[in-house]
């Protein structure tokens, strides 16, 4: 059977901020766009996180309208727990993915997310989302602000007991859903595949993972959450409510013994970010920032870091070497204080939190047949003066997945990235140019997102 | 009548046969059921006695205390558990009515 | 003090402009700078389309003080500024003749981002409201116990 | 006092074997990692920074150096790869050399050719000398009696005998001792400077048992944290390396001889163990720098493969002497002697003093007087000021 | 005149068949705790459900999530909710999240009413209890208004599809482009009479090494063949009129002074000289100048500025030629403006580090010149002296603290970080390097902010390299001062050194680089026409970091490049390129949108008494006309949509209350105080 065929002016791969950006940039100057995500959910990495710097806005205020205006933008579409097979260009220049669309088990039409299902499931599995504090149900809707809104089965740990599917109101529980494949034309791509953090255990020196009180950045963005797994910010040791808290900078970036030499820019600034929020939230915790150079380089960064500094945060210049524990599951980490006299110190925190950073997480040369630079991620031959132009023509990159930015940094790449694709739709497109359907003047268009 | 008899019993054989397919995931997952319950046993046990933190219920089963945490999340997340304030520096749980019967 | 009549505490209406006075309110809140709670902005296209007698009226339903918090000579609109002083300007001798601290109606611009400003203002206003108290007294004597303007 | 900055001092100190000592963003990793850090001891970094400042006196004054073991904890975990390690190994060239004034120390550091230059004219001291001491015999200068060469059987102290042989050593010996002791006595100047003549004597002896442990067992290696295998083989060397110079030195008229001793007769077993341990710390120490796995073998300076090759030279033309004389052949075993000689001599003058083989004698002072300083801090002396790392 | 699609909401309103009840749906937002760690959203949800007209009122986590828009939609449509009241961040944020949603449930997007409960309460009160008080008020009014709110509908004009761009430089250049490969036409001013701004100015530039005139001009050449752009040099904006998708501009163009053929000429001939600008100011250049060899246009120009009364005499072949400035103004059409008006370098007060006291000290703007000025070979050689020791000094201009850098003329000082200096140091470091290998380089900084992609490589590399980095803290900045008379080297720099134990030290040098921030050029005039805000850096501002990110509060204006804050060339790129995507969105469809926020008569009340029109400041927005009322041929006002700013003067101007503001009418005023005063409904509040 030949695979259901999707036509449309451009690919977005990958439903994260930067994805999303581009994906509604291009739709909304009239291109029809197919938006790819491997997850159940689209958001990315950007829904995981509590708030944002240097506003502090909350972050699913910025995320979820995003996500809710991707959903509903009549131009866009969605095509969520997806993974792209391969792609190549067809004789007229146009590109062809073939995409496979995993089973969810679940009637995505009918489910309406009551999670009754879940409530009725007698599994319980460590949740990714929550950096696996949290729980999830072998059934269930990824997180509560999911788009699409609807449950899925992780068939790998179900013991298909059918539970789920007698109280479902709806009816909307298939166990014999099989994958999908599907074909998506598309005269532009846009990747926006994002990033992976530097996993917690890459140093040995750093407990190599082991150590219950040396957490990453991204687990204390779910602490910070409050839809977050505890709903506090708690120890993962025994539940703690933590009196001293320290941060570990550099903790996966510019490490040649890591294999990262580079910057990931972010880890500076969401640093200083949760010490401010930890500081809102436990406001008799002290907080000490270990660093080697403070990088607030954005609009605004600088005096971020300055207001945190006058809030009480203790910014301490040492890379720490080593990190051990007592027999309370305190951490104590080892570090020469070099702004005081280059002593070398012990000091007992109740949790620390590793700064790691970011790496790319798979190689695009197999699928999209583009370059890779030598941090790994996707290169950019002409980065100064056309940043998201890849080294496949029509192939175009956008935030984070051509190397560590911010969120600020990856919604005005997903901008650029949305011009240059849009460029090249309208040089290419079929009929000589105008790929896209450009719209007459006085032309009426539903402009159907918010 | 027979209709849903019929229904039920095709399903009963549909399920069968997915859990002969999946066989290895579904063994897995029985074990990890089976093992997570018995946990679940113990620290709904030890709560019996009223509001604990979570040290105290490592204590009282045994168990490790991230463990019970991270059961006590679980439980907490589908209302098995509510949380009543703090002892300390730790909150303390007890269990939700239902789970009290 | 001013607890001789309607008890509660005194309320100060902030009509901000939306290009002025309540971005730079919510350029406060982005600084989480702390603040009186009596204060209720609300968001105005610009103040000269407000008449003399709706500070009147305002002041006659209870209101404490207004603060307007236009865009000053940064108006988006041609002629806004000036109008809106014009029509205040109009305002305080209405305000004498009815009894009313003419301190209670301030015309102040603030920009975006101006959060000191802001804040300073809001001080003020609540340092003038704990002399003076609350306008229903001033209204309810008249004209004849007119605190001295200044 | 002036501090001025003088990059000059990194490229010299590359000469002694740093490595890529530029690289490092002083992060302080090395002096965290290292487990014989604490408040008050800070190293490498602070050496590092040093070098980096060109600050050459205050880092001639300092022991830090001779207080690193080689571990090699903070160059596997240096996050620009600065090979902190091997800047300290640098250093204590470096220190070796400064503390020797007469420069030649320096020279053997950062040329090659002037290290085969010394060994080449080192080495001709022994055939000289029993080219002048036949020669003279030859001539008929008397008193040259027990000069001779047997060609029927071995008799090495009728081609080179002992007691002359012995004055030769024993007289060389003071002459580097006397250097040696010079050296010393400079590092001492350094590392004490003004304190070192307010400290009560009593404090210096009370002490001197660290010296002596220091030297002997190497204790402050323990607590370099890897495993105790490299400590007890280099125990293990040192004894063999001890036993060796008492027998030459001490005891060279019972060592050196033309008696065909039984197999357990304990001069026969002293040469055995001696030999045998440093065939095997020497062979095994060569074959790792060629290997480069490990982090202490990953670099090698010029002066790393000179002392263990000189023993290991030394060691197996001594073992053939030994085998010859067993075995009967006079003219391979005078000739081996000779070579054997060349060897041994060549190593003393270009080791003892201003070599890598002074290591013996300064990491353990450097302790001592660490020691001493602690203990002088300690003391409520209120003219002393308490007195750190630097 | 842009087509018009006249709002028919006055219309609509008045014809509404019958009076609907009203059925007021109210949402408190937790805002991700944002609100609810201080306000009790309960309570004032609890509240709120006993106004009158309110039939449903909700909390939630986050109300702007699908899930969250997803309540307010069901309630739209099951429970018959048909005004909307949700109390949130502030308006500006998500104000048009829930317009959109209202509207998908089939109601008109005005029957909707954000209150900023964030902003301006959670985030800026502490007491609990008196905070959702406030809260309570702040929701009721809103609510107040809800009950009063009409249907309006959008008023929707034809756009005109070509953006004017202000600025040609890389960003201005990228922008143009991408406007134009979109298939719109672009209008590019450059205030000075060559394009290429301050990247003409660099040599080889990082990341990719790349020459950046090489770079630059590659852009340049695109620009200048593209059919669809029309740019003009030594222009200025002078005036605008009008609104999103159509304002009219005014450019006013100086003269280039010199014909094409003679241009040449001319420069050879002329002899009077100002400092090069090019240069800044290190050497002399003539009036009649091209930038830099190779410069786009190629054709000289006369520098009017440096020629006081705009007139220039000039000797050629024996012949006395007059050359004048004849400015003329252009007026274009445009439906969007990108701002890129790009950067200055921070000029150093005289005396700040020994700048313009010792010769020895230069900015790194200046240096980059000096360099490429410098003869070839092993050794450098400035102004002919050959330097052996160069420091250089991170952060001069940027990252001030009060009371430790004196303040700019506005009294602010810079508190940011300008973000490209600390790469562009150590990139500089190692062309040095690389050209004079005995050279000592030393790097006195902050902290090293080498974050970009590839930049971390230049800081590896210049320490490699054997540049000796010194670092001081903010509160303790270098000095710069002279060497006494038998030093080696003329200055030197002292520091308390934070990586030698906070020991003071001293670095000999021969020659000081300033590696200066980044300023907004002065465009005060800009900020004037077209009212767009700076931020308390003097940057212009963007609308949100996030959500906005290059565009202004103002509608149909965008921000490119260092306008908005210091970047990097590749960052100045991305930002024009996504400027020129939101103005392919805004213009691409042929239409725009604007908010029916305009004036409305009703013709009840009107009497004609003209006082409105004589208080109207624009141009045709309020008419008397003449029409049969009952009739009688009567005049009444009229208000035209489309020219119409809503700004209300007309409603206090009116003495009948005739006029009245579309969506913020005075009656809703007067009901949103009536709610603040009255005593709010009983609810018990936890403390």
């Amino acid at each position: 059977m030949a695979p259901r065929t999707i036509k449309v002016d451009a690919l977005v791969v990958g439903g994260g901020i930067a994805g999303m950006q581009s994906a509604l940039d291009l739709a909304d100057q009239g291109y029809q766009v197919a938006l790819v995500e491997k997850q159940p959910s689209i958001g990315g990495k950007m829904i995981e996180l509590s708030k944002v710097f240097p506003t502090l806005d909350c972050c699913s205020c910025i995320t979820t309208p995003k996500m809710s205006a991707v959903a509903h933008n009549s131009n866009i579409q969605l095509f969520t727990y997806c993974d792209i097979q391969s792609v190549d260009k067809q004789g007229d220049g146009r590109f062809v993915a073939q995409v496979i669309q995993k089973p969810r088990y679940v009637d995505i039409e009918t489910c309406t997310a009551c999670r009754q299902c879940e409530y009725a499931c007698p599994i319980d599995l460590p949740h990714p989302f929550d950096q696996n504090l949290g729980v999830h149900r072998a059934i269930y809707v990824p997180f509560s602000t999911a788009v699409p809104q609807k449950a899925l089965i992780d068939i790998d740990n179900c013991i298909l007991c059918g539970k789920c599917e007698r109280v479902c109101p709806v009816g909307c529980v298939d166990f014999t859903q099989q994958p999908e494949e599907l074909a998506i034309e598309a005269t532009a791509i846009v990747l926006a595949t994002g990033f992976e953090i530097t996993p917690t255990d890459a140093k040995a020196e750093y407990g190599g993972g082991k150590l219950l009180n040396v957490v990453n950045a991204l687990t204390v963005e779910r602490l910070l959450a409050p839809t977050g797994p505890y709903g506090h910010v708690l120890r993962p040791s025994d539940g703690k409510e933590p009196d001293s808290i320290a941060y570990i900078q550099c903790a996966g970036s510019r490490d040649k013994s890591l294999g990262v030499e580079y910057c990931s820019r972010i880890c500076c600034m969401y640093a200083i970010k949760q010490s401010m929020l930890i500081s809102g939230a436990l406001p008799l915790a002290d907080i000490a920032i270990y660093y080697m150079d403070i990088r607030t380089f954005g609009k605004g960064y600088d005096q971020f870091y300055q207001t945190a500094k006058a809030m009480g945060v203790q910014f301490i210049k040492g890379k720490v070497a080593k990190i051990t524990e007592d027999e309370n599951q305190n951490p104590i980490v080892r570090v020469e204080l070099i702004d005081e006299g280059s002593q070398v110190v012990e000091r007992q925190h109740d949790m620390v939190v590793l700064s790691v950073g970011m790496v790319s997480k798979y190689d695009p040369r197999t699928i999209y047949d583009v370059n890779v630079a030598g941090d790994g991620f996707v290169d950019t031959p002409l980065t100064n003066v056309s940043p998201c132009v890849t080294s496949r023509p029509g192939v175009f990159v956008s935030g984070s997945a051509a190397g560590p930015m911010d969120i600020v940094d990856s919604i005005v790449m997903a901008g650029a990235a949305a011009a240059e694709a849009a460029a090249y739709i309208q040089a290419t497109g079929p009929n000589g140019h105008g790929g896209g359907r450009s719209i007459a003047a006085g032309e009426e268009k539903e402009l159907a997102h918010a | 009548m027979t209709d849903k008899k019929e229904d039920t019993k095709n399903r009963a054989a549909m399920l069968k046969s997915l859990r002969e397919k999946h066989k290895e995931t579904v063994e897995k997952t029985q074990a990890l059921l089976k093992h997570n319950q018995s946990i679940r046993k113990q620290i709904r046990q030890a709560m019996q006695s009223g509001p604990m933190t979570v040290p105290e219920v490592a204590e009282a089963t045994g168990l490790p205390s991230d463990r019970v945490l991270w059961h006590v999340t679980a439980m907490k997340k589908y209302d098995l558990v509510r949380e009543v304030g703090m002892s300390g520096e730790y909150y303390q749980y007890e269990l939700a009515q239902k789970e009290n019967q | 003090m001013g607890q001789e009549s309607n008890a509660g505490e005194p309320k100060v209406l902030i009509l901000a402009t939306l290009s002025g006075g309540y971005a730079g309110a919510d350029s406060v809140g982005q600084a989480h700078a702390e603040y009186a709670t009596n204060t209720y902005i609300l968001p105005v296209v610009c103040p000269a389309m407000f008449p003399e007698e709706f500070y009147i009226e305002s002041f006659e339903r209870g209101i404490d003080a207004i603060l307007v918090m236009f865009s000053g000579t940064d108006c988006p609109y041609k002629g806004g500024a000036e109008r809106t002083a014009q029509i205040i300007n109009k305002v305080y001798p209405m305000m004498k003749e009815r009894g009313i601290d003419t301190r209670r109606l301030r015309l102040v611009a603030i920009c975006t981002v101006c959060t000191k400003p802001f804040l300073k203002e809001v001080t003020q206003v609540n340092e003038l409201l704990d002399e003076i108290g609350h306008v229903a007294a001033e209204i309810a004597a008249g004209p004849s116990v007119q605190a001295p303007a200044s | 006092m002036s501090n001025r900055v003088d990059p000059s001092l990194i490229k010299e100190l590359k000469e002694y074997g740093a490595v890529n000592i530029e690289a490092c963003f002083n992060c302080g990793n090395c002096t965290a990692i290292c487990p014989l850090t604490d408040s008050k001891h800070s190293f490498p970094r602070n050496m590092i920074r040093l070098v980096q400042m060109g600050f050459r006196k205050r880092i001639m004054k300092t022991p830090d150096p001779w207080l690193c073991y080689y571990c090699g904890d903070c160059s596997d975990t240096c996050p620009r790869e600065a090979e902190p390690a091997e800047t300290m190994m640098a250093l204590r060239r470096w220190l070796t050399a400064q503390y020797d004034r007469s420069g030649h120390g320096a020279k053997l550091y950062t040329s090659e050719k002037a290290v085969w230059k010394a060994i080449l004219q080192y080495s001709m001291i022994p055939v000289i000398l029993l080219l002048i001491f036949h020669g003279l015999k030859a001539l008929g200068v008397p008193g040259l009696d027990s000069f001779e060469i047997v060609t029927d059987r071995v008799a090495l102290n009728a081609f080179a005998p002992v007691f002359w042989v012995w004055a030769v050593v024993l007289i060389d010996f003071v002459l580097l001792g006397s250097r040696l002791v010079r050296n010393i006595v400079h590092m001492f100047q350094l590392v004490m400077g003004e304190l070192g003549r307010k400290i009560p004597l009593r404090i210096y002896i009370q002490e001197f048992k660290t010296f002596l442990l220091h030297t002997i067992t190497q204790r402050r290696w323990l607590d370099c944290g890897e495993d105790r295998k490299r400590w007890f083989k280099h125990l293990l060397l040192i004894s063999g390396y001890a036993t060796m110079l008492i027998l030459i030195v001490g005891l060279l008229w019972w060592f050196q001889t033309d008696e065909l001793y039984p197999l357990f007769h304990p001069q026969r077993l002293l040469g055995y163990y001696a030999t045998v341990v440093l065939l095997y710390a020497t062979g095994e120490a060569l074959i790792g720098r060629l290997r480069k796995r490990e982090q202490i073998h990953r670099f090698s300076h010029p002066s790393d493969w000179l002392f263990p090759a000189f023993i290991f030279a030394g060691t197996v033309t001594g073992i053939l002497v030994h085998i010859f004389r067993y075995a009967g052949w006079p003219w391979p075993t005078y000739l081996m002697y000779v070579l054997h000689v060349m060897v041994m001599i060549s190593m003393l003058d270009t080791e003892v003093g201003i070599g890598k083989w002074t290591h013996l004698f300064y990491r353990p002072l450097a302790m001592y007087l660490e020691r001493v300083k602690e203990r002088a801090a300690e003391e409520p002396a209120p003219e002393l000021a308490p007195v750190g790392a630097d | 005149m842009p087509e018009k699609h006249d709002s028919k909401a006055a219309a609509k309103a008045k014809s509404s068949p019958k009076e609907e009840e009203v059925r007021i749906g109210a949402y408190t937002c937790y805002c991700g705790g944002n609100i609810s760690d201080v306000v009790y959203c309960e309570k004032v949800a609890e509240a709120l459900a006993k106004l009158p007209n309110v039939v449903v009122s909700r909390t939630d986590m986050s109300m702007c999530s699908d899930a969250g828009q997803a309540k307010i939609e069901e309630d739209i449509r099951e429970h018959g909710v048909n005004r909307v009241v949700v109390g949130a961040c502030a308006p500006s944020l998500h104000e048009q999240t829930f317009r959109g949603t209202v509207q998908r449930a089939g109601l008109n997007p005005f029957f909707y009413h954000h209150v900023g409960l964030r902003e301006q309460d959670s985030w800026v009160h502490h007491d609990r209890v008196a905070a959702t008080k406030k809260a309570i008020r702040l929701m009721s009014a809103g609510i107040a208004k809800a009950r009063l709110l009409e249907p309006l509908e959008h008023i929707r004009l034809s756009a005109e599809k070509h953006a004017l761009v202000i600025g040609g430089g890389i960003a201005g250049l990228r922008a143009a482009r991408d406007i134009s490969r979109r298939g719109l036409k672009v209008t590019l001013i450059e205030r000075s009479p060559f394009l290429g701004g301050h990247m003409a100015q660099l040599e080889s530039i990082f990341p990719t090494e790349e020459d950046a005139r090489t770079v630059l001009h590659g852009l340049i050449e695109e620009v200048a063949a593209d059919p669809n752009i029309t740019l003009y040099t030594s222009s200025e904006l002078t005036g605008v009129r009008g609104y999103v998708g159509d304002y009219q501009v005014q450019i006013t163009q100086q003269s280039r002074g010199v014909d094409e053929d003679v241009a040449e000429e001319a420069m050879a001939a002329c002899t009077l000289e100002v400092p090069d600008d090019y240069n800044y100011g290190l050497t002399q250049r003539k009036v009649i100048y091209k930038a830099y060899p190779g410069c786009y246009p190629p054709t000289p120009a006369v520098d009017w500025k440096n020629i006081p009364d705009g007139k220039l005499e000039l000797k050629m072949n024996g012949k006395k030629i007059k050359l004048e400035n004849k400015p003329k103004t252009i007026d274009v059409k445009v439906g969007a403006i990108v701002i890129a008006t790009g950067f200055t370098p921070y000029e150093p007060r005289k005396g700040e580090y020994g700048y313009g006291e010792l010769p020895e000290v230069v900015t790194m703007p200046q240096f980059i010149r000096l360099l490429a000025m410098a003869p070839k070979g092993e050794e450098l050689v400035i102004n002919e002296k050959p330097v052996r020791n160069i420091g250089f000094i991170h952060c001069v201009g940027s990252r001030q603290i009060d009371d430790v850098h004196e303040p700019q003329p506005d009294g602010e000082v810079n508190n940011y970080c300008s973000r490209v200096c600390c790469t562009a140091t150590l990139h500089l470091a190692n062309d040095l390097r690389h050209r004079f290998p005995d050279l000592n380089i030393f790097d006195v900084y902050e902290d090293i902010r080498t974050y970009g992609r590839g930049h971390e490589d230049y800081y590896i590399e210049a320490s490699e390299n054997r540049v000796v980095f010194l670092r001081f803290h903010g509160e303790e900045p270098p000095e710069v001062v002279a060497s006494p008379d038998d030093d080696v080297s003329p200055v030197q720099i002292k520091l308390k050194d934070y990586l030698t134990w906070g020991e003071e030290v001293e670095v000999p040098a021969d020659l000081i680089v300033l590696a200066v921030g980044i300023m907004p050029n002065p465009v005060d005039d800009l900020i004037n026409l077209l009212k767009v805000s700076p931020g308390t850096d003097r940057f212009l501002l963007e609308v949100h970091p996030k959500l906005r990110p290059v565009e202004t509060a103002v509608p149909g204006i965008v921000l490119a490049g260092t306008a908005q804050g210091p970047m990097t060339i590749q960052e100045s790129c991305a930002a024009a390129s996504a400027a020129a995507a939101k103005v392919s969105v805004l213009l691409s469809q042929g239409l725009v949108e604007l908010e029916p926020y305009v004036a409305r008569v009703d013709l009840d009340l009107c009497k004609g008494s003209g006082e409105c029109v004589e208080v109207c400041a624009y141009e045709d927005a309020i008419t008397l006309e003449s029409m049969t009322i009952g009739g009688k041929e009567v005049k009444r006002a009229v208000v035209s949509p489309a020219n119409c700013a809503g700004c209300g003067a007309c409603v206090s101007a009116c003495p009948n209350r005739a006029i009245d503001l579309q969506g913020w009418t005075l009656g809703q005023y007067q009901s949103m105080i009536e709610a603040i005063v009255a005593e709010i409904p009983a609810v018990e509040i936890e403390s």
